[in-house]
């Protein structure tokens, strides 16, 4: 495949990164990417992201940790991770080699939190831009997640912005009212790019125990039943910033990338699908490669935003 | 590279009950770097629901190329994989985790129950081959029906099996820690267990008694199979949680945390 | 069936009205009944609630309204709907001699709207009660929909509440930050029950044509893809509030009414399901029956909000 | 009551083509009341995805017991349906929509492309019995493969079939519409139409044309196919819409709006 297609354009920019091709793989879904080597050459791809870090180690959620729902999952994974030194030390350092942009995707219970990683990371080699999760509840206000909050959400953006020399993204939640407010307000306050969406909050109950199938009674819903939710918050977004939108939520095939291009997003990231299908990501880079070439495009970027109305 | 994802060709599909079934699957590539206690991940449908793969025991492998699965249809996943018919394929992801790890030497025990025989039968047969005496088995599941054709299994690789039914109608009337208890197992016996929650907390509780070594193998609901999502945690003794799907399934039974009431 | 479990006590209470038993069909969704008795018997659903209804007649959207997503729809009907004078002398009409409670789901542009509709329904032999829909957008507030603004979702529920003798219940469109101030803010302005939720709001586009699939661009997700949201919203809302929460989202079956009735609904509606299996509500009741009979239980509503937590 | 849902068993499967398949159903019930031009919801799945349930038309009844549907593999819904066993059974909701209006005297000309060649058999039949005089058929299709054997359907009936096919394989190299034009209909004939939207619009420009009645069985998507949804609108010619499952599917051609280019 690589070589034939060797003239098709698929490159997009992230700001001042930019990337071979519009697919990436979303956070917490890709584990810290060695993990699909087996199945995946990593260097196809357009980034990875890796699994949200916290300034501390965290062991996450007791079980059950996930549910299938129709279309489905739930997970309440509660960021277990390494926390951000041993992830500079041991999950960073694994990655050296690879061609393919890294980005690392943080989260913190209070805006010092999010400013000491963003501090951590900034100057370790291999880390080519920050994904700023704000779903977390901030515990200073309550528990009110940042991410729902359009100044919150703004404070958060330039505590990272200020402490990173690399492309800054933030990372909305779709659990809001009007996705564009936050959405503009993490624009004004310096992000280079927003990503989109991340889980609906969801449960789900066994009828026969009682009790929730989570032991974190709620949990993030992901998967190809929130796929139309993500793309209207994909094409909304698009219209109401102009810094570039990454696309997130049930993509699983070139023709989805295809949707959320087409919506406006400038790039991709596919999460669920990884699990049922580990070779997602890199079969789309194919099918994206392929549809250039067969529709006669110069580049991919002359889809992005290219819906047709009326 | 160790894992494969691969569209396998079902050879055989048998019906050894009404719910229970044994694929045969053809896939060199995921027999030739198989080990006891692995598992794979199968797609069950080519529908988006169920949209998760579902985590089945290699069974068996044969010939370089074949390998079974043996499962119980229990749900939807289950019921569509029941209704393949042979020619088609299957998405399968695997070998996947850590298998068992064998004592070749010492005495060695396998206790299985229920669908949880499945892995034991590949086990056995390995050890058949391997190990300078040949394990004891002991099988447990609800009746007859359910366990003679498993046993059956073993009875062919030469294994000397202790079967035990909940309703006595094959073998010891009751548990497999009843049968365990009179075997006269030997000192630093290994024990190899895999079936429902509460057999391995038991025998897991006799094997620390007893002082014989215990490996369990772990079922936990499972997004991936590959160390990617971290939704298949099961409690470490130690605190924190060790992942079913890469640190095990196979775990050191002193290692897990057990829940005793 | 009906003789044999003539024992088991099924009845449920919105406010003043009491029903057989919890099992509604939900707006949008059952036509104006009629439609289902060749499959259904009315008489043994709990109620049902008819099409939205307007003050004046509503020719709806454009064609396509309706595309299928991964286990749901996204419907943009655009509230088609005979207005509420035709609505009375011939739908209502039609309705005489079904012996189940008949709820009219109504819907307004404006305040004054839905005081009006509510006014011409007042004391029209049939009508059980009133289910608000308050996602309709408030074109004098420049679109905002009412359902998104507690203070505007409050004034909604007063102005129908002053002109109504039936039981009011308050529809929650699920597209907010915190549904459950939504709810308290309805709750304390007089409403007898709320229900939720409405659908989200979602998009699908045809990367063929390159056009949204549906002609209104972006329209309303249901079924089992959004029962996990559903799910939460419920139970967050049965804890914010004291009156009677019901269920609505991706109910299919008797297990998806048990799991909303612990989540804490008193009642639950069966929308989308319908078009799959026209019986699917009368099957609810058939198997809510014989759950309470094996389980031995003295009514069906110990199982409300039974949820068990721990 | 003169609808139903019934699990229907699947009696017969044949496969036209590669990828046009009739199913036999049996359900004396909905072949009781069905008419020519209705249609019915069938469900491709057990599963939740596909969501829906998908239409087809009634294309034959026989013996009051047994049903036919002829389609088309499109999508997922109908390679589920094509993937059934005899034997087997399917939900399926019906008989739904008006049917054609049968006129009993005059002139008759069934003209149906591709898929839409489907009710037109079953009100061919119908005619065949009714009317005093037997209708005249036009059917066009992409090739002979296509054409042919639904071709053989008609004219078993006795009816006489003028194929007309885009590659010229069979019958007439273009569109029913060249045939149509070189018929000699009667003044007042009526035409009963199915098939692509480009086609039934061309066909009704020529009745308008000629004065000739013009029946036509449009498709839309449908999420319930009984009146509930609102989903399946067509544009009226008089402003605002009609609904295809229940005001139609079959429409006098002069009541919809054409988008005429
Ligand atoms: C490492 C591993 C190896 C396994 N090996 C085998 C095997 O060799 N043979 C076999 O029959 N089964 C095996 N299982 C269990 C098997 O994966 C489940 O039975 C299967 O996923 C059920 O899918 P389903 O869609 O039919 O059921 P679902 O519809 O998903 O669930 C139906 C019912 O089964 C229960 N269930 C679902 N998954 C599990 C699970 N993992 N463990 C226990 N109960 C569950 C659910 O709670 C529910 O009550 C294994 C599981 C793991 C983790
Ligand atoms: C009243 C009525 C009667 C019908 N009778 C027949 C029949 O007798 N034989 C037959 O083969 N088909 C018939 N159809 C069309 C049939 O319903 C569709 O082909 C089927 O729903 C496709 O389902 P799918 O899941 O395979 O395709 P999907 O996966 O849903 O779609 C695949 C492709 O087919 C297109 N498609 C989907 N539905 C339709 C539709 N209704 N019309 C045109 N294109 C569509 C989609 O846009 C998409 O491009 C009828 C439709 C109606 C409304
Ligand atoms: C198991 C799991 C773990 C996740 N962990 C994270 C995380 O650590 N940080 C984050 O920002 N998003 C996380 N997500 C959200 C995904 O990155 C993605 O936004 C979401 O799943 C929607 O995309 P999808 O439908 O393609 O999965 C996680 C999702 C899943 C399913
Ligand atoms: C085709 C369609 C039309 C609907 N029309 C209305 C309506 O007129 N008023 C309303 O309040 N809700 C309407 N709804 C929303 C449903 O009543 C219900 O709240 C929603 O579909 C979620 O439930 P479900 O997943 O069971 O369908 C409609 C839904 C569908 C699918
Ligand atoms: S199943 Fe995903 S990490 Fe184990
Ligand atoms: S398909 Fe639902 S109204 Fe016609």
């Amino acid at each position: 495949m690589g070589s034939e297609m060797k003239d098709v354009d698929l490159r997009v920019s992230i700001g001042s990164l930019n990337l071979k091709n519009p697919v990436m793989t979303a956070s917490g879904t890709f584990g810290y990417a060695r993990e699909f080597e087996p199945y995946v050459n990593l260097n196809r791809l357009g980034g990875v992201v890796v699994k949200g870090i916290s300034l501390e180690p965290r062991a996450g959620n007791p079980p059950p940790r996930i549910v299938e729902t129709s279309c489905g999952m739930l997970n309440a994974i509660g960021l277990e991770n390494v926390g951000v030194e041993r992830f500079i030390s041991e999950k960073m350092e694994s990655l050296q080699g690879i061609d393919v942009p890294v980005l690392v995707n943080i989260l913190g219970d209070t805006l010092d939190e999010y400013r000491e990683i963003a501090k951590c990371l900034n100057g370790v080699p291999g880390v080519a831009g920050i994904e700023v999760n704000i779903s977390c509840p901030n515990v200073k206000k309550g528990g009110v997640a940042f991410g729902t909050v359009p100044e919150m959400a703004a404070s958060v953006t330039t505590a990272v912005k200020e402490n990173s020399s690399v492309p800054v993204i933030v990372k909305l939640s779709p659990n809001v009212t009007d996705i564009t407010l936050i959405a503009r307000a993490v624009e004004d306050a310096g992000a280079d790019a927003v990503s989109l969406i991340n889980t609906l909050i969801g449960m789900a109950i066994d009828h026969r125990s009682r009790r929730p199938q989570l032991a974190n009674v709620i949990g993030g819903l992901s998967g190809p039943a929130i796929k139309p939710v993500a793309l209207r918050m994909v094409y909304q977004v698009a219209q109401a910033v102009s810094i570039p939108v990454i696309g997130i939520g049930g993509i699983e095939s070139t023709e989805d990338v295809l949707e959320f291009m087409l919506a406006g997003a400038t790039a991709v990231q596919i999460g669920t699908a990884n699990f049922v299908n580990p070779r997602a990501s890199e079969e789309a880079v194919d099918g994206l490669a392929r549809y250039v070439a067969e529709q006669e495009m110069d580049s991919i970027r002359e889809l992005i935003g290219g819906l047709i109305l009326s | 590279m160790s894992q494969f994802q691969e569209k396998t060709q079902i050879i055989r599909i048998e019906r050894l009950t009404t719910d229970i079934i044994r694929l045969t699957l053809e896939s060199s590539r995921i027999v030739s770097t198989a080990k006891p206690g692995q598992f794979v991940m199968i797609r069950t449908g080519n529908g988006k629901d169920p949209l998760l793969r579902r985590p089945f025991s290699i069974s068996q492998i044969a010939n370089g190329k074949y390998f079974q699965i043996l499962f119980k249809v229990v749900g939807r996943g289950t019921a569509l994989l029941a209704h393949c018919r042979e020619g088609e394929s299957l998405s399968v992801l695997g070998p996947l985790g850590s298998g068992f790890r064998i004592h070749s030497n010492g005495p060695n025990c396998l206790v299985g129950g229920g669908m949880g025989i499945a892995p034991l039968l590949f086990l056995g047969k390995t050890m058949a081959r391997q190990c300078s005496a040949p394990p004891l088995v002991v099988l447990g599941a609800r009746n007859r029906e359910e366990l003679a054709p498993l046993v059956d299994d073993f009875a062919e690789l030469g294994l000397s099996v202790h079967p035990a039914t909940d309703d006595g109608s094959f073998g010891h009337h009751g548990l497999v820690t009843d049968v365990l208890k009179n075997l006269g197992l030997g000192d630093d016996c290994m024990t190899y267990v895999c079936g429902p929650h509460l057999m391995m907390t038991a025998v897991h509780l006799f094997c620390k008694d007893r002082g014989y070594g215990c490996q369990v193998s772990m079922e936990t609901a499972m997004a991936c199979g590959m160390g990617a999502c971290l939704g298949c945690i099961v409690p470490l003794e130690e605190g924190g949680y060790g992942h079913a799907c890469s640190d095990g399934p196979v775990f050191d039974a002193k290692e897990l945390l057990w829940e005793v009431k």
